[in-house]
């Protein structure tokens, strides 16, 4: 697949600043300690059909091009390298530009990625889908695809979120799509995902599974990557036609970490930019109320793969929190976990708090509502605009719009103003 | 010879099939759960298989999910089912194997979990989510300590791969008869038979056959082509309705051979 | 201004195909019987400073330049001309593209409109904007420029709509507009741009009225036509591109007639592109509830010019209805009032049930969720895909996003199988 | 000479100015309205500003857009507004002015309302939303029938426009003294009297100056500059309120010359 593959990155790459990165994966899904394939017998056969299917579709010109079509005329790519005046003028430091993946269909970068599957799980004969969903773009994405290939369409959905996120629920219903209700656990995201894992263990022959993220089992963190390395590979052209020169740093948020994955990987060899993933730190790291399972999490096996997940000592999950349903997970992608180890990216927090104050600062400042996982990145550009300083340029990923988060928005800032029981301030 | 053998060896003599019996430890509480396995094991259950709870068990349906989270609800740690396996073999000499998954196996530490369990008696550890390819390491200290890593083979494994997850394996091979999920069912897979025909001509290992079995009508079926049948969420169910002798001995009885039942 | 200007125009139409159009609008804004200038006293001189102001703006390149590169860069644009190709084969005749103004950033293409008349209002020195609006797309989208260029804002809506698109109040809020409550008449899209009529004459040194669609006193129906004419424009060099020939039919739906005017002015002419508005017909025109101002209005001056207008023999204004809030208006742009009598456009109306089944009928075919407007459109190219038969092609305005109607059509579901008093069915 | 010069002419001898008052045809019934409008000719209106209601009044504050309101669902009409100024006219010399918007008159037929509007005595016609470029038609049929179009001046008409809009106008020039709808403020608008002594410069005809007027105080203030006096919303809130006599009365004095006040 051209947009995504190793060759057409380097080519684009300076030779001076390629860096070493070890050859990862491994052929098994490992990024040295991390990923790999910690799955039930029954799917393992599924997980090496789809990884063979994927090796094969990458290598194919009419995947890539039926994938491009697409991207470009369904999902409105290539999305605007947007440059910020007032709120660079506001940070008083570093050019800020906006990675516009708010303007796509569906608002968010999760369709570059359900596209990509969708196509894959045509070509391997399948005729239905399925999903896990927390803030339920993910799930709006992985419905809107089916309906577009005349798939149907289950998506998994923790009964907590399916009556925080109502607005969704009708969307994927309205495309088709059966929302199931998951009423283990906490009813949310981790567990719409362990019942999605135990889903497709029953319905393996006939249905794919679209994972939404850089997470779960290998091939999963690989291929979603790639089909997200898209915002990346545009970004990169952008910028150089824009600014002449590469950006200093580029800032995503990571849930999961695929909209981080997807613009930090054609950026990976140029080791002058400098990389910055920003987790929820929900009410304060120190608080345990939070989702930042790299700074603050240990390395542990959740959904099919190892990476860094937040767990109490005897290996059992922890609830995740953060404003932001889309980052509300107590895992991240391994991709992520071996770029953090190999300190190729650097992984910070940003509270509820300061993230919803990035959220109404754009919306006034640019007149753009981000989604609340966007505003967490935008809450770190404050912060480092004027440490990278005037001369240089910042990219922040949008990974998404805000109107699904007007509510969440509204409650926190009327509750919010005389702070939140144990917050950290 | 292990536990394991001598166990499979005996019932093969008396003319029976093993009965597996699964129990979540700590459910409901630590007390109450190993009472209840030596209830299994007085009434009939022939290998205990002890489940160590995880706070997001994948491969289960709903009965041993909420096994799972009253366990853990009551303090159950992977360290504590070891002591209580420790207490019921100063009992019992049937095997007794660890079911569960891998995270809080990797927590405890690959070493200490196959040292700890070997010396509190554990014959066998089956994980869930463990499948041959992540396994090597694991596997490794287990073998060093004497405790089987027992396969699973599920009715998706072909049967090229069914050779490179057998190879070398000990203990016995653990077969899926479901796609799906633990959980009773009412009616029992198709194709089973064939599969497990397939398994046979593939390993030497005893084959014992899971998911899906609540009754002595569905257990006997499914010990048609196996040396012995899982029951569990049935067991749970049991367990909690204080029903779980009759269950065991039901179970049991089917599994006798024609003339018991 | 390049983008619309008629000089670039002709230079892109064929020769052959050239339509002799009487040079309309004339110096006072009359589109032959319709359009002109009827406000009060006090607005006329503010409306000729617009008007030389737009003037300017038009032959000035560095307008052009700002207004294209935040078309691009802010807007999103070029919105992709989609084909539709599961729609197509349901239709069972021409060829179906999409112009797909849903992907615009704030999700409509009210956006192109005001960006065009902030970027005016900047340069005639005001610092504030006002606007009316019924659904809250266009008032978003006013708010949205304001705080773009750090503007006040105002916006004038009805009470009735304040309650019934809760979600578009949040967002001008959210975006620092100030959203002004209409309890006037019927509380609706009427009234609102009334009263913002009345608070222009109030504020009229200071404050710029950004009219949300091609109606309104002169210049405005020729501004924002030409404003919107992007679409067009953009559509005829993708169908070009796509089907390496014109459309045979251009469809958009029409409220006051913004989209419509933008998408079929530069196809205008192209005598062989057969150009269809439709009009909201809600419970179908024979009932007297509806929004068809051409389809069964009579001339009548309101809101500033003479166009179609749904009155009583008396004058006096109409309630509409639409179950569409954008259509929901009982007049119409002057400019279609004259395109209609010159029958170079043909105007066509579609009731509210017919709506909502094309809404489902995108949603589940092709995964987009389309505006109720939009739907209006869609379900017009249901009628004409066989007339125009399978070696054709039908482009169809898309002119938003239906996330705004997600609530309308549910209740209407669910009230609506078993027929409304007194619908045509 | 026509009424209106008649008027301005007697009031100049008396050294007073012209209290122009506004009700609402209609409002809240026909019958109410006309005896309404009698009240305020006998107790010291000079010219008589009748409104005909409009669905849509974009010039009218809250007042008289609900008076309009309240006539519109009383049935008035133009046609009916016109049958009352016939009534009127019966009893009264005053001059009558049909105060309205443009589109039911255009409903109705700009000829056919300039003739009946001949024929039922109303001495002009006032079109808030008929600018000057807009109204040629209309004023060429009312010059025909000889009923005066008054022109109004805003305090945004620059002088250039001015001159355009008064060239050959009849009867008196409507001075808006605010930016804004209609409406009684409590203070008047700044500005006025310059924009006054401009506007005396380029015509020879009455000025009347209205819009926010509300008490004596104020109606004597704004009749500095000008030869009467606008009321409008004061005198419909007064009507409705049973105080249209004493309001008429109080306005009348402070507009009689110092001696009266
Ligand atoms: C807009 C948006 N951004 C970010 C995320 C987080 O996911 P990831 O880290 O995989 O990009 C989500 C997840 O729902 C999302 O909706
Ligand atoms: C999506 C959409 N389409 C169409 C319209 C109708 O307006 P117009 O006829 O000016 O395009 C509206 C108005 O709000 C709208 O929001």
């Amino acid at each position: 697949m051209r947009l995504a593959s190793r060759e057409g990155m380097d080519a684009m790459m300076s030779k001076q600043n390629q860096m070493k990165m070890a050859n990862v994966p491994d052929t098994t899904g490992h990024f040295e300690g991390f990923g790999g394939r910690y799955v039930a017998e029954t799917l393992m056969p599924a997980l090496i059909d789809v990884e063979k299917a994927y090796a094969a579709a990458k290598d194919d010109p009419s995947f890539d091009r039926e994938f491009r079509d697409l991207l470009k005329h369904y999902v409105g790519r290539p999305s605007p390298l947007y440059f910020a005046p007032r709120l660079t003028e506001r940070f008083g430091g570093a050019r800020i530009y906006l990675k516009r993946e708010d303007l796509n269909h569906t608002g968010a970068h999760k369709i570059n990625n359900t596209l990509g599957q969708a196509l894959l799980a045509r070509r391997m004969g399948k005729r239905k889908l399925m999903a896990e969903t927390g803030a339920g773009q993910h799930g709006v994405a992985t419905a809107t695809v089916a309906a577009r290939f005349g798939m149907e369409c289950d998506v998994f959905m923790g009964e907590e979120d399916i009556r925080r996120q109502a607005p969704n629920v009708q969307r994927m219903k309205l495309l088709g799509a059966r929302v199931v209700p998951v009423s283990s656990g906490t009813k949310t995201l981790k567990d719409a995902m362990s019942e999605a894992l135990r889903a497709w263990v029953a319905n393996v022959d006939t249905t794919f599974y679209v994972i939404g993220t850089v997470a779960g089992p290998h091939p999963y963190p690989v291929m979603v990557r790639d089909f997200q390395s898209v915002i990346g590979v545009e970004t990169r052209e952008q910028i150089l036609e824009q600014e002449k020169r590469l950006p200093d740093m580029v800032i995503a948020c990571v849930g999961g970490g695929s909209n981080a994955a997807g613009i930090f990987y054609p950026f990976l060899q140029d080791a002058n930019v400098r990389l910055v993933g920003v987790e929820a730190a929900g009410l304060g790291v120190g608080t345990g109320m939070h989702a930042a399972s790299i700074g603050a999490g240990q390395v542990g096996i959740l959904h099919g793969s190892k990476s860094y997940v937040l767990q109490d000592p005897e290996g059992q999950i922890l609830n995740a929190h953060s404003i932001s349903a889309g980052l509300d997970y107590p895992g991240v992608g391994p991709e992520h976990a071996y770029w953090a180890d190999k300190k190729r990216a650097v992984y910070v927090s940003i509270t509820d708090r300061e993230a919803v104050q990035a959220f109404h600062e754009l919306a006034l400042v640019e007149g753009i509502i981000p989604a609340l996982e966007s505003s967490h990145a935008l809450a770190e550009v404050r912060k480092q605009a004027k440490e990278v300083g005037e001369g240089g340029c910042i990219v922040v990923c949008l990974s998404g719009r805000g109107d699904k988060d007007l509510e969440s928005v509204l409650e926190y800032d009327a509750k919010g103003s005389q702070g939140f029981a144990g917050e950290e301030r | 010879m292990d536990r394991i053998q001598q166990t499979f060896q005996r019932l093969k003599l008396e003319g029976r099939k093993a009965l597996v019996g699964f129990l979540m430890g700590g459910d409901p509480t630590m007390e109450a759960s190993e009472a209840a396995c030596r209830v299994a094991l007085d009434n009939g259950v022939d290998i205990l298989e002890l489940g160590v709870p995880f706070s997001d068990p994948t491969a289960d349906g709903s009965v041993i999910q909420a096994a799972g989270r009253r366990a853990l609800e009551a303090g159950m740690t992977l360290g504590r089912s070891l002591e209580m396996v420790r207490r019921l073999r100063a009992s019992y000499e049937a095997p007794i194997v660890l079911f569960g998954y891998v995270n809080p196996i990797f927590a405890y530490g690959y070493e200490r979990t196959a040292r700890e369990a070997a010396e509190a008696g554990v014959d066998a550890m089956l994980v869930v989510d463990l499948p041959f390819e992540e396994s090597g390491e694991f596997r490794k200290h287990l073998d060093r300590h004497g405790v089987a890593f027992v396969p699973l083979v599920a009715p998706t494994t072909g049967e090229d791969r069914m050779k490179v997850i057998l190879k070398g394996s000990k203990g016995f091979v653990y077969y899926i008869m479901v796609k799906g999920v633990t959980g009773a069912r009412t009616a029992l897979a198709t194709g089973v038979s064939e599969h497990l025909v397939l398994l046979r001509k593939n390993t030497r290992l005893p084959l014992v056959a899971g998911f899906g079995v609540g009754s002595g009508v569905q257990a006997r079926a499914a010990a048609e082509h196996a040396d012995g049948v899982v029951v569990g969420s049935a067991l749970v169910t049991a367990a909690t309705e204080g029903r779980l002798g009759p269950l065991v001995r039901e179970l049991s009885a089917a599994l006798g051979g024609q003339k018991t039942v």
